[in-house]
């Protein structure tokens, strides 16, 4: 048996986790409760200027990007739990979890 | 040769099969809804780059009841996801002081403090 | 008339039978039987040709595992106290082909467990007449819960990787690999890494955690599993970045 | 029949098989071996021992006080020149598990930990924990697993040692999975398969330990040496048999009867204080104690059960760390078997049936009176247990002589021929197995059978014997070997047959148990675990000697007797409590 190179799946599986775990609940509660219900208001100007900055960059896209991957790769892995598996499966969760990851990066160097 | 093993195959439902495997597939269910909302923050980011209407209209369809409803079921899973999360890292990191093993509650303790730290400070930039 | 308690155990005599079936025992009940006696009852009075291994009957050698009423257990370590009033159904280990009856097949745990080299492998060999390697209670208490296996395998048949890819090396393995290597006198962790992290070592598991719900000795194979991965992960990293420089 | 061919076949896969597998593997890596085993190595009863392993290794220490409290504790019974050698390399093979990765529990500088035990001077064993055998037996098996020669044969049930031209050359067995028999044909053969616990009723030992390897030499005409001598262990969980380790006293652990008084004071054991004191009181031999709970009963100073009479083991006073730290599995057994947490409460004991201290006659070298063959371990009689064996000797003894008796066969093996076939062993082996299963209009069970062993053997050979019970369970013994010989099996398929294993082990417990009430009834004197109620004293004039028990067919054993080795030890009495210290 070869060593696995699944560590490069694995370690942003891990980081994404935990990333999902501290922050993407309240990314919702905001978007999803606090917003709608007028607590808060998202301007543009302030989140823009957020998305300016390289530090407010690299915050939004390691918010978006490591918990995408995260989900990708879990869902493969329930895939196969499932009894759904091979080459198909892991294009499918891999491909929409770099899509995600690089419409995010064009968007946020565009900004 | 009288042997004759019996294999018994893993049904494709097997995880209907004891409450913890149901737990476990509520666990692993959860990427599919932190999947989704990434998505959306994706798109949001795209709308951001469009310039101030983009943006806009970008709130205004997140704020929508079918955006709401959306988000509140994300929400349900990804707090989900913390907790259990949180509940296993004692084990994929386990600390030792003075040769003594530092008591999982702690760890994940801990875990729950740096939750609530990084919520407050998000909800703080958003302007709360 | 005393009280009685029914047990369903899955038979398979594969000389006679094509496929497994339940057959139903009436035994006495007793407050402090577990239930190998029971089904030791069955054997000395009942049925003697129902097949099943035990021996120490307290709970560490680890032959009398079994499926109790779809619990992974040990049945000398499993009360009738706990199904009073109830049937025990009781069939052999999941994941494991059935030989006869209760007892399953084992060659593919013990050609895991010898395949991750679960021997120590000294950083430094040093002959007898120097004396023990100095290991620390410190040092002892970081591998010391790894040490418990006691072979039982309940936790392969909790596990539904094991299930799903006969190959997957397995938790009992994977901890046994892990105690050796945080034993502070071992240095053969890059040796056991070809089969510990390889695709069928620890990128099968996918932490479920039921192998160490199951295990009867706390061992806690998930976390030991968990902790290579990151280890494993960390030397992955070095030797992308300083190839060849480890091991 | 399939046949094997191989160098060196160890039958028995517990702590002595192991070591002596790796030490054939070490000897010479080009033998061939087949190490065979009715279970899976790790489910072997080594696996059940808990105290420790006896060696010297402290300053404070001496080989001379290992010797000297060894061969008082065996009631100067013991083979000195195997004493000797025994506490000389004790130590050597404890270090070698160190080096091997046993987990030994440790003291804070990082060296090794030791405890004291019964009837040692000293604290000299060495300990994990309370697994101590456990982990031992694991760290073995994990070793074995490096070294490619040794071939395992998991599950095979030996029934036939195969003897030609006055040597031993093979060992017949049968495939449990399959039925299938198969002739390992051996330059030399080792047997390591345990003690005969299950002969009796009551018994810390598991269910695997019934004889056979003990009852395969003895059937190949090789003598059976001090089987009379039977080791009660003062505390086991009353039901179940499961034993509460010695290191539970040799910590602080105190016994009291009904009225809550440490009455081993009463039998010149005490005085009770300073405690612990090492061999006095709780830390006196296991005889002694065994001996002293009987009496105890006798006054009506016990405390009923349902699961007979028992006194108390008390150890809360060690406190929930240090029960947690060091004893923490009699914690869990006792919380799980009899609902009782040490921490807070009373552990119910009572004497139990826990090692056989005779066994298949051997030298020094391990070599048995039949060239070829050689055993080691519990199944085994060297000689250094004596009339009484030392807590946590047993533990030091198979690593010392497993090892031994591998390199002896290792020897053995490369100094003689390859043998012949041993189609005549082999066809005779076959024809009793056809017998057996062919056989019908049996009435007898395995089970009824056995529990009529069991219940002779308690109430015939139990702790204190006389002329009458043990003439009674000689008479039942040899009734029950004429119905055994009828006995039909209730399962005549070939996969995993374990009604057709139960019998085959009957038949090994039926053949031992008669050794041993034998045995017993000829020794006319009282001495270590041997009491005769008629005869109260130790008689060295007629019985400071071995008995040997040889097989015959039809009918009972002969006895005879061999001189035990005396080097540097003359008998004297045995002190224990104030005396001793």
């Amino acid at each position: 048996m070869a060593k696995s190179n699944k560590p490069i799946l694995w370690l942003p599986f891990a980081g994404g986790g935990l990333v999902a775990a501290l922050i993407t609940p309240v990314l919702i509660l905001i978007t999803g409760i606090l917003v709608p219900l007028g607590v808060i208001h998202l301007n543009y100007e302030t989140i823009a200027a957020f998305a300016h900055h390289p530090i407010g960059k690299l915050i939004l896209f390691g918010a978006v990007a490591l918990p995408a991957w995260h989900a990708a790769h879990r869902l493969r892995m329930t895939a196969h739990d499932l009894g759904l598996g091979g080459g198909g499966v892991k294009a499918a969760c891999y491909g929409t979890a770099w899509l995600v990851i690089l419409v995010a990066a064009g968007a946020l160097i565009a900004t | 040769m009288s042997r004759r093993p019996y294999v018994r195959k893993i049904e494709r439902n097997w995880w209907l099969q004891h409450p913890r495997y149901v737990a476990y597939m509520i666990r692993e269910l959860t990427s599919l809804f932190v999947g989704l909302y990434c998505a959306l923050l994706a798109i949001g980011l795209v709308r951001l780059a469009q310039g101030h209407a983009a943006w806009d209209g970008f709130v205004a369809a997140f704020s929508s009841p079918p955006g709401v409803v959306f988000q509140w079921l994300c929400l349900v899973f990804a707090i989900y996801h913390s907790v259990t999360w949180f509940a296993l890292t004692p084990k994929a990191m386990p600390l030792m002081v003075k040769g003594e093993p530092v008591p999982g509650k702690l760890i994940v303790g801990a875990h729950y403090v740096a939750w609530a730290a990084v919520s407050a400070v998000v909800l703080m930039a958003a302007g709360v | 008339m005393s009280e009685t308690i029914t047990l369903e155990v899955l038979r398979y005599r594969p000389e006679t039978d094509s496929e497994p079936h339940f057959q139903r025992y009436t035994v006495p009940y007793r407050d402090d039987w577990v239930v190998l006696d029971a089904l030791n009852h069955i054997k000395d009075n009942l049925d003697a040709t129902l097949s099943y291994r035990w021996s120490c009957h307290m709970a560490v050698c680890g032959s009398c595992g079994m499926t109790i009423n779809n619990e992974p257990k040990l049945s000398c370590h499993t009360f009738l106290r706990d199904y009073r009033g109830g049937v025990i159904r009781v069939e052999p280990l999941d994941h494991f082909p059935i030989e006869r009856d209760l007892v399953i097949v084992m060659d593919s745990f013990m050609e895991k467990l010898s395949g991750v080299k679960p021997w120590l492998i000294p950083k430094q060999e040093k002959p007898l007449s120097d004396g023990e390697y100095l290991q620390s209670p410190a040092e002892l208490n970081v591998f010391h819960q790894y040490t418990q296996c006691i072979n039982c395998v309940l936790c392969y048949a909790a596990c539904p990787q094991v299930g799903l890819n006969e190959d997957f090396v397995g938790p009992a393995a994977l901890a046994l690999a892990h105690r050796y290597n945080l034993d502070s006198r071992d240095g053969g962790k890059g040796a056991r890494a070809d089969v510990v992290a390889s695709n069928e070592g620890i990128w099968e598991c996918t932490f479920v955690g039921a192998c160490s719900q199951v295990c009867p000795k706390q061992v806690d194979p998930a976390a030991a599993i968990q902790q290579t991965k990151i280890s494993a992960s960390v030397d992955w990293l070095k030797d992308l970045l300083t190839p060849g420089a480890h091991r | 029949m399939d046949v094997i061919e191989i160098d060196v076949a160890i039958v028995g896969a517990g702590g002595a098989g192991l070591r002596a597998a790796i030490a054939v593997a070490e000897a010479d890596p080009t033998l061939t071996q087949a190490l065979i085993s009715k279970v899976y190595p790790m489910r072997s009863h080594t696996v059940a021992a808990e105290g420790g392993a006896a060696g010297v290794i402290k300053d404070n220490d001496s080989l001379d006080n290992h010797f000297h409290d060894t061969v008082s504790g065996g009631d100067w019974l013991c083979d000195q020149d195997a004493v000797e050698l025994f506490v000389n390399t004790a130590p050597l093979e404890l270090l070698q598990l160190e080096h091997w990765g046993c987990p030994w529990s440790r003291e804070a500088n990082g060296k090794v930990a030791v405890r004291p035990f019964g009837g040692m001077k000293i604290e000299r064993t060495w300990y994990a924990a309370d697994k101590t055998g456990f982990h031992i037996l694991h760290t073995l098996f994990q070793t074995s697993l490096k070294y490619p020669s040794i071939k395992r044969f998991d599950e095979y049930y030996s029934t036939d040692l195969i003897v030609e031209d006055g040597r031993c050359t093979g060992v017949i067995g049968i495939e449990m999975r399959s039925g299938r028999m198969v002739a390992f044909r051996a330059r030399a053969v080792v047997i390591a398969t345990g003690g005969a616990g299950r002969i009796f009723p009551f018994t810390t030992n598991g269910a695997i330990k019934t004889g056979d390897g003990m009852a395969m030499a003895y059937r190949a005409g090789v003598p059976l040496k001090d089987m009379e001598f039977m080791q009660y262990h003062p505390t086991g969980l009353p039901g179940t048999g499961i034993l509460i380790t010695e290191g539970s006293r040799g910590e602080g652990g105190i016994l009291v009867n009904k009225d809550g008084y440490r009455y081993l004071q009463d039998y010149n054991l005490g005085p009770p204080d300073p405690w612990p004191r090492k061999k006095a009181m709780e830390l006196g031999p296991r005889d002694r104690l065994s001996q002293a709970f009987w009496h105890e009963q006798q006054k009506g100073r016990t405390i009923k059960t349902p699961h007979g009479d028992v006194v108390h083991l008390d150890i809360r006073q060690l406190g929930e760390k240090m029960i947690n730290e060091r004893l923490p599995m009699v914690r869990e057994l006792a919380k799980a078997y009899v609902g009782v947490d040490p921490v807070h409460e009373l552990i119910p004991v009572r004497p139990v049936v826990h090692y056989t201290m005779g066994g298949i006659h051997t030298d020094i070298d391990t070599a048995t009176s039949l060239p070829g063959l050689f055993a080691a371990g519990e199944c085994a009689c060297v000689s250094i247990n004596g009339a009484n064996r030392l807590g946590s000797n047993s533990l030091a003894e198979i690593v010392v002589f497993g090892a031994r008796a591998g390199r002896s066969a290792a020897a053995f093996a490369k100094a003689h021929p390859k043998p012949a076939a041993a189609a005549k062993a082999a066809e005779a082996a076959q024809a009793n197995l056809r017998e057996l299963f062919a056989r019908e209009g049996g009435s007898d069970t395995v089970s009824s059978l056995r529990k009529a062993m069991n219940d002779t053997m308690e109430s015939g050979a139990g702790i204190y014997r006389s002329e009458d019970t043990l003439r009674q369970t000689c008479g039942v013994l040899a009734d029950l070997r004429a119905r055994y010989r009828k006995i039909q099996l209730q399962d005549r398929s070939n996969v995993f047959n374990t009604d057709l294993i139960q019998t085959l082990e009957l038949g090994c417990m039926l053949d031992v148990a008669e050794a041993m009430a034998h045995s017993a009834l000829e020794r006319k004197e009282s001495r270590g675990s041997h009491q005769r109620l008629e005869y109260p004293k130790r008689d060295d004039a007629s019985y400071l000697k071995h008995s040997l028990a040889r097989y015959r067919d039809a009918g009972p054993p002969s006895i005879s007797y061999l001189d035990v080795v005396i080097t540097k030890s003359p008998p004297a009495e045995r002190v224990y409590g104030g005396a001793a210290t």
